[in-house]
């Protein structure tokens, strides 16, 4: 067979290359690659994989690959910790499927009136969430709102140092430590293995003049709820500290929005709002501010604004304060931006307009109460435990010491019941040897919950 | 060849769309969350109440209350007032690289053996994904000719600070930091370069080109110094010129010590042609969301596949993917790392499509990319020049052959008609195509427009650009004020007043506080 | 409540898109087959030489060579030129039932454990969608109140013509079809029940209206005769008045003998609230496509659920889906069944969507569905009439309160300003609103407009749907001439003449026909 | 919880019900349901099973009942005989899923000017491939295009008999026998069970004045290329009767256009084209005869046709002599026209543009030599033998009657193989007991082949 042109490259079949060159006036390529010096030149042919050129071998092919994994769609998964199994509507991925969305870039609010409009719009609903009037498109992720925030916050009250809890995301950790380098000090405060809350006493001891914002997670990293959350507000403030609180936007439905104890800035992550887990690929972070120039001036991200046209009536759409970016200025702009994660952003959108004010009630209470039934059948089982008894949302600690089996050996047990079981924690925080981090949410019914049971309660008894 | 198209009678989707708030009723639903059964709810018990008061949510949260179609449809709207590069002749967003995003792609994704993956399963469970990771490193590393890899980064600016990161790390460990304070780029470098240095705490030296539009060798000579930490250059440059003494600048900047990155964000066109291990860099990253023909989203989820020597993989962010004979695992052990720049494995979605994008070329095909990107774009400058009035391109006699992009100057037909770039840019949307790419800031070209006509457009894509621009220079030169007044027939008409914008009392980034500043904002 | 909509600045897009022929460029590939491996086609020989020489292709088919982005695109571009009731304010179909198609019914028949599946694979392999089909057939059934029913027809028309398939098995049976060789219908029944059974070889008997609009009894006792085979009746007829006699109807043929078939295409607003059994019927149809919520994919695939009498059920098309209580079968061993009217089991995917559907709402839903498809319709006919001038409706001095539809008449306004249905029709599409349904023929009505604001349409909708008719009323008293040239904003302007189309010389129902008459099409 | 309002009724929220019911004068709906007699009102609530209201359930709920079946994605399908297994490409999906074509009815070539010209597109390659000049818009299937045509052709010719080769598919044939009751006599061409071809004596003996037209299949139901159809066309013609070709048009690469050896009237199945198999749910039938009245001017279905606008250079389109259908002129309109699927004929457009030319000849070839490869696999089979050697497209007959297992239950043991074997012929053509009729396209690969094959060997040699 004759060589077949690529479906890709509609100008790679033969007669029309020739067609160009002679138009170009050359006759190969070559004439224009020697503006590469030879010794710069690639000399050979690259080293990848023999192709699959029909589409139909190709899905074969990645298809045969990804299933060597094992998914949620067979397995139930009980791991959150960042990244938390939610049903994501088939409107959601309709929308997000669209060519029109998906394949846009950086086109003006004319011909891309629509992904203006749409990211205004998530704009718009994650500030009624947070009760905040500015909101930003979608960073990277949840971690990198948290970094910029604190670096926003940095340049409002120019001090170099913020306070962080110790008991937050040590992965998200791990990007704020980086991200903070070299001019802002991370502190750690500590919290109470019991309660796994924020140490009021030494977030006292830690704060000073010098301290330019207090950040923390209301749910934590383990799922409870920061009860003292408005009086660390209130001391920040004290001190002249930007009050930082990171959310996991599904809760509030239930929970309060942090504007209204006391945060100046809020952020947090939109996956739970119509984004499938993805192996944690499909993170997309916002942050939110008062409406007042002070943070609007200091956001790095894009900023999407409602604004009129010259046609009476029409809502047009357009960039807010860009000369603040690193687009327009950049080493002098405000930290950096790039390609983030629209689509994230408006398929988030579109989530919170399909769930609604009522629905999101009724996600966050049915969420907390799968909770306190899987407590309480945990409680039940010989040797495991609920050490910490702090009202949380999504997420609780189990504790395993009293087993003979350790959480791995647990949660590979599991796994051979087709479950995929709690976080092991004792790798990532000293503090909760023998636990798991446990996710309950709405795909969650009493019969994935008494498997789990029943199936831990056998792996415990039997071995 | 089929006949040039041009959308003469061509108008956008325009719905005349309300605010999703303006579409709501009290009650109404557009989806329902499953609730758990009675008997949880029984044990359960009051859950709220034990939520302390200071943290339960007093009011309903003011989201809309839109029935499922009516969401749908609103979306829909939306997105049809929007134009993806799939949908269109977009040769126009020069230095993004607006490929083809194969479909085949979208489907593997959402396959469940992908999409429902906790990124906490055990290696066991996920084999399938860190294959693809490590082979899509693999196909980084050979195109790059590099030694390491890492996918974490979410774009090239992450990319880009990630390279920042490392770059600081790496003068921490050999205790230099305090010195070593400074990094180099040019100003036709993308602007990433710039900042990401900088918010990693370096001072950013910023070279001018010389005459021909190159980067200035003299220049470089002159700003090293054993304050170097690093150069950060783009090449070729977003003006499409290939600096044939890129090796040289690493030179340079090695012999003051100082480690090289390249920008190669859009390596489209150099696809098996050129590599950063030739010109002896130590670091590269590609956006793959440009270079491995992964969709755009609108500005994201994207990736950056940053790669570098052996030298600096000590430092690439936790996890890396490593192999250790059976089987796949993330490795976390390593002490001299960043740590990280994204929670888990980076955007995972973007990866497993752009690896099915090199499987469905091969190695042909990768060449065949890049030969096909410069002659497309050679044939698009010349007739452009040639038969569009009022536009001439950068540094027209430097007698360098364009490779994947021109910067093209609409200076000519500014003087002579006062319609600048941005109209004109306003105005192309009424022939269906995207706004083009002016320049990234600042612009040293007046009225700049820069195209790349990748590898995705045919001929036919080609000549209606060509035509269509003609066309508009021809209006400029008739009725210029038709013009500066585009667009016309795009799915919103002009902005009254740019300035609104960055004015504190009448920019508005949410309906709430449109609400607040309705009236400031129609004071007229 | 939200704002009413009303999209005074839309303009559909409108891409101007060439016939894909005009994209096509020899060599060019949209995608690759897969190729047999070399020992394959070494094994194989020159297989097209085994063909003999007359049925040996000679030329390559004429087909389009288009690059995949390109092909995307053009259809892409199609689509946006098309008005999905999905996206729209569509209460313009009347009698179409143009509901809500939940787009998780379209992520479940894309489940390859539905779309891969081969009709000939055993019955062990298919028990799931055979489970689904009973399960479908016993909510037809119970929704009609008859005793078995059959999904093969694939649609309205189809299940129409498989009754009168049935109901000449039946005489046939009998040794009376010589004699019984008539069916009586109305004339505001669907076309479909006169011309399928005219099609199965019987003549058709159609009956006017009474002056109040209803079937009219005396004109049946008149028509009913032993040649009477068969009533096909429709009611609601599609102007939207039950006719309270129905069941009289019934008896009356009945006692001629013959068989009565309910045509309930759209049953929408009766669901729970009347059935064809306590009518009296023998059978009956629905439209899974309108009252099951099912796409309308342009025109299909539909689905006609056709359900019977158990006296008529030998007769039904083979395989009928069995239970032998252990598992599902499909049967074919039904001696006296009409045989088939479609190959295989009908269109199956219509029927996975119309079950999720069903079990999405449940016996609830499905009789709010009922309930506020009448209340929106009443709520729309009521502020129509008032307020939009020009417009009356059919019989509106009958004292019947109208159910789920109603035909309206623009008489008045053609009357006083020239401008007919037809014109307002294309007007509508100006705002963003499908071309309403006028009425089937022969139009009874004067200048018809037919609506039927089904469940799915809130009050916004209904409001802006009476806000724009209102304008175009407005519209054809102050500017007539404009309307008439409507529509000025949709995706394609006012056909040039109408004609043509009806002229075997200027006709051209393909390309390559095209060719050969553009000149004539073009003379003017 | 309070009752929640129906995602799909906007108005079913309380509320709004009773403002509707204000307005309109009434307080109830019974108000307007009381047109309704009592003795014709259902006097209960319907008998369905418990509804699952939430999208996450409702999905679950039909995916278990799904994942009852097995399906070609997990296992090797090798069964044709009217519907076969290509390739989709996603492309064609796509489009599918486009919410404007999927939900598109009835309105005309302005609002749906989109809609028209996809299938006035569709309608112009179908064309090219039997090279006629005029196509409808599609049939419900195959089946139902042969009967259309039959009875077509009987209106051109006002003759009342047609011929039907007795090869044809056995669930056509049924079709045909109902659709042409009560007026048009159907005869039944004898064939030659060992070449499977018509037996032109017969159909010389059975060919007639009275004749309207005859029908023959190419290839024919086993996949038999109908090897003289040019002279079984020249010989209807002798009559004055139609010449009527069904054909798979996925063989229309390589083998000649229909029209071309003499065939008046062309129908066929695009299910090839695009679509995936869906329990035989997918099929679509067009119709295609040249551009004249006499023909045009008897088809039941829609005819989409281009035409000017008013704007200059603007294609328009519209019904074509609408004044035929039923919908015009209601029973004597020309049989009957309704919902058929249109959406099908879209895809099968895309798919056609997406093949092109070159990829449509490589199928086709592709396909063939796949078939001859398997044919001669199976002739090494002890006990197994090709019983037919005419030249076939995509399927053949293959012979069992050397083994001591029959068909049912070979397949049976293949199943456990995760093979989907051959379609068993004993029951449906009394003239091939034993045999199986085997269908490969291009989804086969050499190892999907040699693993029948070798299951097959297994399974005879180990019972
Ligand atoms: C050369 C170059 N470097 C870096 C970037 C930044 O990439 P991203 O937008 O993904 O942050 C771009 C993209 O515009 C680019 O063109
Ligand atoms: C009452 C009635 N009967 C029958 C039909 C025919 O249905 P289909 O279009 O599916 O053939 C319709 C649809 O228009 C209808 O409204």
């Amino acid at each position: 067979m004759a060589k077949r042109a690529f479906p890709y490259i509609p100008n790679s079949v033969e007669e029309i290359k020739a067609e160009l060159l002679e138009d170009i006036g050359i006759s190969d390529v070559e004439d224009i690659f020697k503006e590469i010096p030879d010794h710069l030149r690639f000399d050979g042919k690259l080293n990848i994989p023999e192709p699959k050129l029909s589409e139909y071998e190709l899905k074969k092919h990645v298809e045969r690959i990804l299933s060597k994994n094992k998914s949620a769609q067979d397995n139930l998964n009980f791991k959150g910790g960042g990244v938390w199994q939610h049903y994501v509507p088939s409107v959601c991925r309709t929308i997000a499927g669209r060519d029109e969305f998906l394949t846009a870039y950086v086109g003006d609010a004319y011909a891309d009136h629509g992904k203006f409009q749409a990211l205004f719009e998530t704009a718009s609903m994650i500030g009624e969430l947070v009760e905040m009037d500015a909101v930003n498109t979608p960073t990277y992720d949840w971690s990198n709102a948290i970094v910029r925030s604190i670096r926003m916050a940095a340049r409002i009250n120019g001090r170099k140092e913020v306070l962080i809890p110790a008991s937050m995301s040590p992965s998200r950790k791990k990007v704020v430590l980086n991200y903070c380098k070299p001019d802002i000090k991370v502190t750690e405060i500590d919290f109470d293995q019991e309660t796994a809350l924020i140490e009021l006493d030494d977030l006292k001891a830690k704060l000073s003049e010098k301290v330019s914002s207090v950040y923390i997670e209301n749910p934590n990293y383990l799922g409870y709820l920061e009860l003292e959350a408005e009086k660390i507000g209130e001391l920040a403030h004290q001190y002249g500290a930007e009050f930082i609180v990171g959310v996991d936007p599904s809760s509030l439905g239930v929970l309060e929005a942090p504007a209204n104890y006391g945060a100046d800035i809020v952020c947090g992550e939109l996956q739970p709002f119509g984004l499938n887990m993805k192996w944690g690929g499909a993170l997309s972070g916002f942050i939110a501010s008062p409406d007042e120039e002070k943070y609007v001036g200091e956001y790095p991200s894009l900023l999407f604004g409602i604004t009129p046209t010259v046609e009476e009536g029409e809502y047009g759409f357009g960039h807010v304060a860009f000369e603040r970016t690193s687009y327009a200025q950049r080493e002098k702009g405000k930290d950096f931006i790039g390609t983030s994660t629209a689509l994230y952003g408006i398929i988030a959108g579109v989530y919170l307009a399909l769930i609604g004010p009522k629905g999101l009630i009724e996600l966050g209470e049915g969420i907390m109460q799968r909770c306190e039934y899987a407590k309480e059948k945990f409680a039940e089982l010989e040797g495991v435990s609920i050490p910490i008894q702090t009202p949380s949302f999504k997420e609780f600690v189990v504790d395993f010491s009293g087993c003979s089996k350790s959480v791995k050996e647990i949660n590979q047990l599991l796994e051979e019941e087709n479950i995929f079981g709690g976080i092991e924690l004792g790798e990532k925080m000293e503090e909760y040897q023998n636990c798991a981090l446990f996710c309950f949410t709405e795909v969650h019914d009493r019969y994935d919950i008494n498997k789990l049971i029943n199936s831990i309660e056998m792996i415990i008894e039997k071995y | 060849m089929g006949k040039t198209i041009f959308r003469e009678n061509f108008h956008q989707a325009d719905w005349d769309e309300p605010i999703i708030y303006e579409m709501s009723t009290p009650g109404v639903r557009g989806i329902l969350v499953p609730e758990p059964d009675q008997k949880i709810k029984d044990r359960a018990g009051d859950v709220l109440a034990k939520i302390p008061a200071s943290l339960r949510r007093k009011e309903e949260p003011n989201l809309p209350e839109v029935s499922q179609k009516h969401v749908l449809m609103h979306w829909t709207h939306l997105a049809q007032e929007t134009m993806g590069s799939n949908l269109t002749n977009d040769i126009s967003e020069g230095t993004c690289t607006m490929k083809y995003n194969p479909r085949i792609n979208e489907e593997l994704v959402e396959n469940t053996d992908f999409s429902l993956l906790h990124p906490e399963q055990s290696e066991e469970t996920v084999q399938g994904i860190l294959e693809i990771y490590s082979e899509f490193e693999n196909i980084v590393k050979e195109v790059s000719g590099l030694d390491k890899a890492t996918l974490q980064p979410g774009g090239g600016n992450h990319a880009v600070y990630t390279a920042a990161s490392i770059v600081r790390k790496y003068w921490e460990e050999k205790g230099e930091l305090e010195q070593r304070d400074e990094i180099i780029t040019t100003i036709f470098s993308h602007p990433c370069d710039a900042a990401t240095p900088k918010t990693a705490g370096f001072k950013v030296i910023t070279l001018q080109p010389d005459e021909q539009g190159l980067p200035d060798i003299e220049a470089l000579k002159e700003a090293v110094s054993e304050r170097t930490a690093a150069i950060f250059m783009t090449n070729p440059e977003d003006i499409g010129l290939y600096n044939p003494k890129v090796d040289k600048f690493v030179e340079i900047v090695h012999e003051v010590g100082g480690l090289c990155f390249y920008d190669q964000a859009n390596a489209n066109a150099f696809l098996g042609v050129a590599r950063a291990k030739e010109a002896g860099f130590d670091m590269c990253h590609f956006n793959v969301h440009k270079t491995f023909g992964t969709p755009h989203g609108g500005s994201g989820p994207g990736n950056g596949a940053f790669c570098c020597k052996q030298k600096l993989a000590k430092y690439l962010p936790v996890p890396t993917v490593e192999h250790d004979g059976d089987k796949y695992y993330p490795d976390y052990d390593r002490p001299h790392s960043i740590g990280k720049v994204r929670d888990f494995y980076g955007t995972a979605g973007v990866i497993v499509r752009a690896y099915a994008w090199v499987m469905a070329m091969g190695e042909e095909g990768l060449r065949e990319t890049a030969d096909i990107s410069v002659i497309n774009n050679n044939y698009l400058y010349r007739n452009l020049v040639e038969e569009v009035k009022g536009l001439s391109y950068c540094y027209p006699d430097n007698g360098l052959i364009r490779q994947e992009q021109v910067r093209y100057t609409w200076k000519e037909l500014t003087d002579d008609t006062g319609v600048d770039t941005l109209a004109i840019e306003r105005r192309i949307a009424d022939y269906g195509i995207q706004h083009y790419w002016t320049s990234h800031e600042p612009w040293l070209i007046p009225e700049p427009m820069t195209l790349e006509p990748c590898e995705s457009y045919s001929k036919d894509d080609l000549d209606e650009y060509i035509k269509v621009l003609k066309r508009i220079a021809e209006e400029a030169y008739q009725d210029p004020e038709m013009v500066k007044n585009a667009p016309h027939k795009a799915a919103s008409r002009k902005r009254k007043d740019d300035n609104m914008l960055d004015d504190p009392e009448r920019w508005a980034l949410t309906w709430r506080a449109y609400q607040k500043k309705k009236d400031k904002i129609h004071a007229d």
